[in-house]
């Protein structure tokens, strides 16, 4: 047993070593001693609240090590055999785990409040009952979108949005109904409260998110990220953690601000992702948008011949390189072409795929150095003096409508210039549009050539090509 | 903690500080921790590259299962009073979940942070 | 902070909060304040422009004369103790020098800003 | 009279206030309004403050308002008639009062712990006479220190580097009799040992900056902010004053940062910085580095005619043009080329004149628009499109040295490229070297053309020419 000053202290420590975490991913050169700091930081939590409320009874730490043992197992080995390419499923995966401890935290504070100390002679403090209620909601709310959200992303669920007839007004009767009963536990404490409210909040996550577009559940995944950053901090002051109550700053704000970037890239309101309906296959089949007028069509062959006459070349990789899984084959061209002197880079854009960052995992994961991978700002000017453009699965993020079309929906998001080179080649499978369903002009370019294909099998076909 | 000696002794200490505004409240002492907390997380989320935005998620999700303190003091719970059997299952499964987050994060994190690398 | 009611109410709150942590020395809490406050002050400070340098010189040094509450605290002391003259008089001595730097620091802070100005 | 949990309340908005203040200052268009930020947080703490321990007579309420009216009335005075070069010297003394006035706060708390709430029955808690003593002996310390800085500023002292025999071992000494004496004090609350911290703290200051030259005061004095900050923040833990202590850490931080930065620039270390004994009359004067090779020496006319002739000009300050009160004259030559369609733009270096963001300021006074002031990596590569490079009163901050000669006592340093430029004017008033006292090369270089004189005059003969 440790004196709760000294607990703190270490709580403190393990906060401020989870801060040092997210500082150190601020360049992949520091990111792997961040991600240790924040391990030390989890270690020193568990430690500490062992050390200071240490489990009286043999058969408690048996279940606390049982328990360790059997959720920490589950964790490794998914970490250890989930694809690259399901990362996006992953994290809500994981999401919906968090909301759902928080939902059980909360309830466990219910019913042996004197263990968390929030309650005298029994009764527990209004003040902890409010911070409870509110988080159990947020954490129930985050458990059933989590689930709706990777399922959609898993493919599991159809990605169209499901659209109930006054939607809106269900939902705002619901929350209300959370608050009144929020109100009621607050002075009754009575666990019927409780446990409705979770109900409600369960239902209440499951209705918001159902209605969302599959493509728009990035968004959603961080928003809820968001959320369950508050709810743990809502926690953290229910038990006087400062631990929790750091944490949980430091993920809501991450979630917020991931949840601004995206929806800035996108140009699409944060109100309009949540309202929901965006994003179906209407609108990601892009029916109705196909165009008669010709485009000029090539081969393997013809694209491998421009690259291998060329002297720099630029690779664009989008969503469709992620659903092909062709990264590898990227990289395998982009090394047969460096191979002959040619000055080969990537160009990003902030929301190519479908989450944040999701190309730079994909790259890295085919061992493409990171000192080759070059953000949109960085490179943009460079396609002028670019002479062929490798677009593979990329197309919103190209559309140059967004620079000159004040009419389209993708209207003033930032894309990568690059029909300023001197050819573009566009792997894609048809002439269907991309996430917003919009028809990309630079198709029917005079200095485009269209690759029509499967990703990694045009890839691969194009890095055959080099050998004749 | 136990020692009841000590307790007093510590809220004599926050009594003294009446003047100058002791004897506060801790939850507005929490309140600013949370505060400056937000403040941090504003700059150093934004200062992360947008390269490893990905990580930045899965690594969040690992740190927001601190929430494990809770399920542990659940579970560790005597089984003196009534409710307290309902409480440790409730912590159990919580630890369950926060754990599977716990190493599945971390572990995940690791692993694609171990693939970026340099030229060379 | 008169009332013993209203103190007695919050001892026994923070004494509540036992074993997950609570009846935590301020001390603890301030330290949790202060090391989160170097890290928004480290951010914050890094992301003025340098065009603004001296300006942040002069606004820190005007903000750092908050110290003027203490100065406050001196001068209003009771007459009553021994030692109390001299505490009065020192704080009058500080709140002058205080005041000179937030008037001074503030009003020559912002001369200087008054005067950045875009084209046109 | 408010409550103490109230009180806490506002004394944290006051200190969020201050931290929006410095955010303000991000960019020049918010930063007015962060200035208005802090001043109400400061409004705020002192009104807080007064209701929360207000005083009880009138005779007290009278000499809280005197002393502000006092203080206020002075300091307002000084802002207003201080010339703009004074600067740095003002931002000096202004930090001398800070540390005296924490010398007086830890003193009234010593003579009325009651009234601080440090105190039981009397007797001052060991925690607190700790905190009381470091935060009077780095007041006393700022208090001299900044004197000194202030009268080597204002040239009221030499700034030559006074060099006392075995300077080290003295101060060393000193510092450990105040260590040893803090010890003391803790345990005895003695006011003899207070009082002798204060007085050997006091000459420690002063021994300290003594040897260190004028041309490194900027760096003292960012560092003496740095630790009043410190000083602050622990009268902040005496007092139990969040406000206090958010300020304490904002301005350490800041301080610290700006000695880096200055350190940084100037490619020394901070140690040889403190350590003193450089940027004395010697190495300013630049004795012995002086050169018998020609150089190509011009006219205000020639100066005129090159640059009429020019599409690009880009104007490049340094100390000289502050010296000279130069500003001005600058904007008005940039406004007659600007009438004729010229494209004029300034090029700051990070550590041009003598302290952080100098140039900016003098510029700004001579309301030149902050959208033609670039910083040094934003314009760098600009050079060498550009016809003329006027060089006013800067000398290091261009010498290419810093990039090629490793010897050189600035090698490492970031140095503008003007050479890169058709045209290098060198406006200054003879061939002395600047603060680094290393001799520029480029003074002998075909493209350069010295302009001797002072810089307010040579720009205002410059102006006149461009009329004939
Ligand atoms: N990254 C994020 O965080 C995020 C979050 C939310 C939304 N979004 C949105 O997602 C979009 C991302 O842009 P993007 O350019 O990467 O993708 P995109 O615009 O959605 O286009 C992807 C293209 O890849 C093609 N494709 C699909 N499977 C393929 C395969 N197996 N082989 C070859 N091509 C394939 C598709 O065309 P075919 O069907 O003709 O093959 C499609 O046009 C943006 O609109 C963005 O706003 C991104
Ligand atoms: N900004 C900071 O925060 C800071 C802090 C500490 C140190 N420093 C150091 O200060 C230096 C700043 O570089 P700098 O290029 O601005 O200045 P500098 O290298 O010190 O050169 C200033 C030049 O101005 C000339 N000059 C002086 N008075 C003049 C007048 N009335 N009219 C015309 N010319 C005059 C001097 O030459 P003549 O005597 O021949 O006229 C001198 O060579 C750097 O070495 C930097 O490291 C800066």
């Amino acid at each position: 047993m440790i004196s709760a000053n000294i607990a703190a202290l270490f709580y403190l420590i393990s906060g401020v070593l989870f801060i040092l975490a997210l500082r150190g991913l601020s360049s992949p050169a520091s990111a792997r001693q961040g991600n240790l700091f924040a391990m030390i930081g989890m270690g020193i939590a568990v430690v500490t609240t062992l050390a200071v409320a240490a489990p009286r009874d043999f058969s408690s730490w048996l279940l606390i090590i049982a328990g360790l043992a059997v959720g920490g197992g589950i964790g490794a080995f998914i970490a250890r055999n989930v694809k690259m390419t399901q990362m996006p499923q992953l994290v809500a995966a994981f999401h919906s785990l968090v909301g759902l401890a928080a939902v059980f935290v909360a309830a466990a504070a219910l019913y042996a409040p004197d263990a968390f100390g929030i309650a005298t002679a029994g009764h527990i403090h209004a003040q902890a009952l409010i911070e409870m209620s509110i988080g159990v909601a947020i954490g129930a709310f985050t458990f059933t979108g989590s689930v709706i959200a990777f399922l959609k992303l898993d493919g599991r669920m159809s990605g169209k949005p499901i659209i109930l007839p006054s939607r809106h007004q269900i939902h705002l009767g619901i929350g209300g109904a959370i608050l009144v009963l929020i109100a009621i536990f607050a002075f009754t404490a009575s666990p019927v409260a409780f446990w409705l409210i979770t109900i409600l909040a369960l239902v209440l996550g499951g209705l918001m998110i159902i209605p969302i577009g599959g493509a728009d559940m990035p968004v959603v995944v961080s928003m809820l990220n968001s959320y369950s950053g508050w709810a743990a901090a809502g926690i953290g002051f229910t038990l006087g953690n400062t631990a929790l109550i750091i944490t949980g700053a430091l993920v809501g704000s991450s979630g917020a601000i991931l949840s601004y970037i995206m929806c800035k890239a996108m140009n699409r309101s944060f109100i309009s992702v949540i309202l929901g309906g965006f994003g179906g296959d209407e609108a990601a089949g892009g029916a109705g948008v196909e165009d008669d007028r010709p485009v000029k069509q090539g081969a393997a062959d013809d694209a491998a011949f421009l690259m291998k006459n060329s002297s720099k070349v630029i690779i664009v990789p989008g969503y469709g390189m992620a659903v092909a899984q062709a990264q590898h084959a990227v990289r395998e061209m982009a090394d047969v072409l460096k191979a002959e002197g040619i000055d080969v880079r990537y160009a990003i854009h902030p929301v190519a795929g479908r989450m944040p960052g999701h190309m730079n995992v994909l790259l890295a994961e085919a061992q493409v150095p990171y000192d080759e991978v070059f953000e949109l700002e960085d490179i943009n000017s460079e396609f002028s003096q670019t002479d062929v453009v490798y677009v593979i699965g990329a197309n919103d993020v190209t559309n140059p409508a967004a620079k000159t079309d004040k009419a389209s929906p993708i209207y003033g998001m930032p894309v990568l210039n690059v029909e300023d080179a001197g050819t573009v080649l566009f792997v894609k499978r048809g002439m269907s549009a991309g996430y917003a369903g919009v028809q990309n002009e630079l198709f029917f370019r005079d200095n485009t050539m269209m690759l029509f294909g499967d990703a990694k099998k045009m890839t691969d076909d194009i890095v055959k090509a080099f050998g004749h | 903690m136990d020692s009841t000696a000590e307790q007093g002794a510590d809220v004599a200490a926050a009594a003294a500080h009446v003047v100058s505004g002791g004897a506060i409240d801790p939850f507005i002492f929490r309140l600013a921790i949370f505060v400056l907390a937000i403040f941090v997380g504003y700059y150093v989320v934004w200062s992360v590259t947008p390269a490893l935005h990905t990580p930045l998620m899965s690594v969040t999700n690992a740190i927001s299962s601190v929430i494990v303190v809770g399920a542990l003091l659940a579970v560790g719970v005597h089984l003196a009073a009534d409710g307290n059997w309902a409480s440790k299952v409730f912590g159990f499964i919580a630890l369950v979940l926060a754990s599977v987050n716990i190493f599945g994060g971390f572990l995940v994190t690791q692993r694609m942070l171990s693939m970026y690398r340099r030229k060379g």
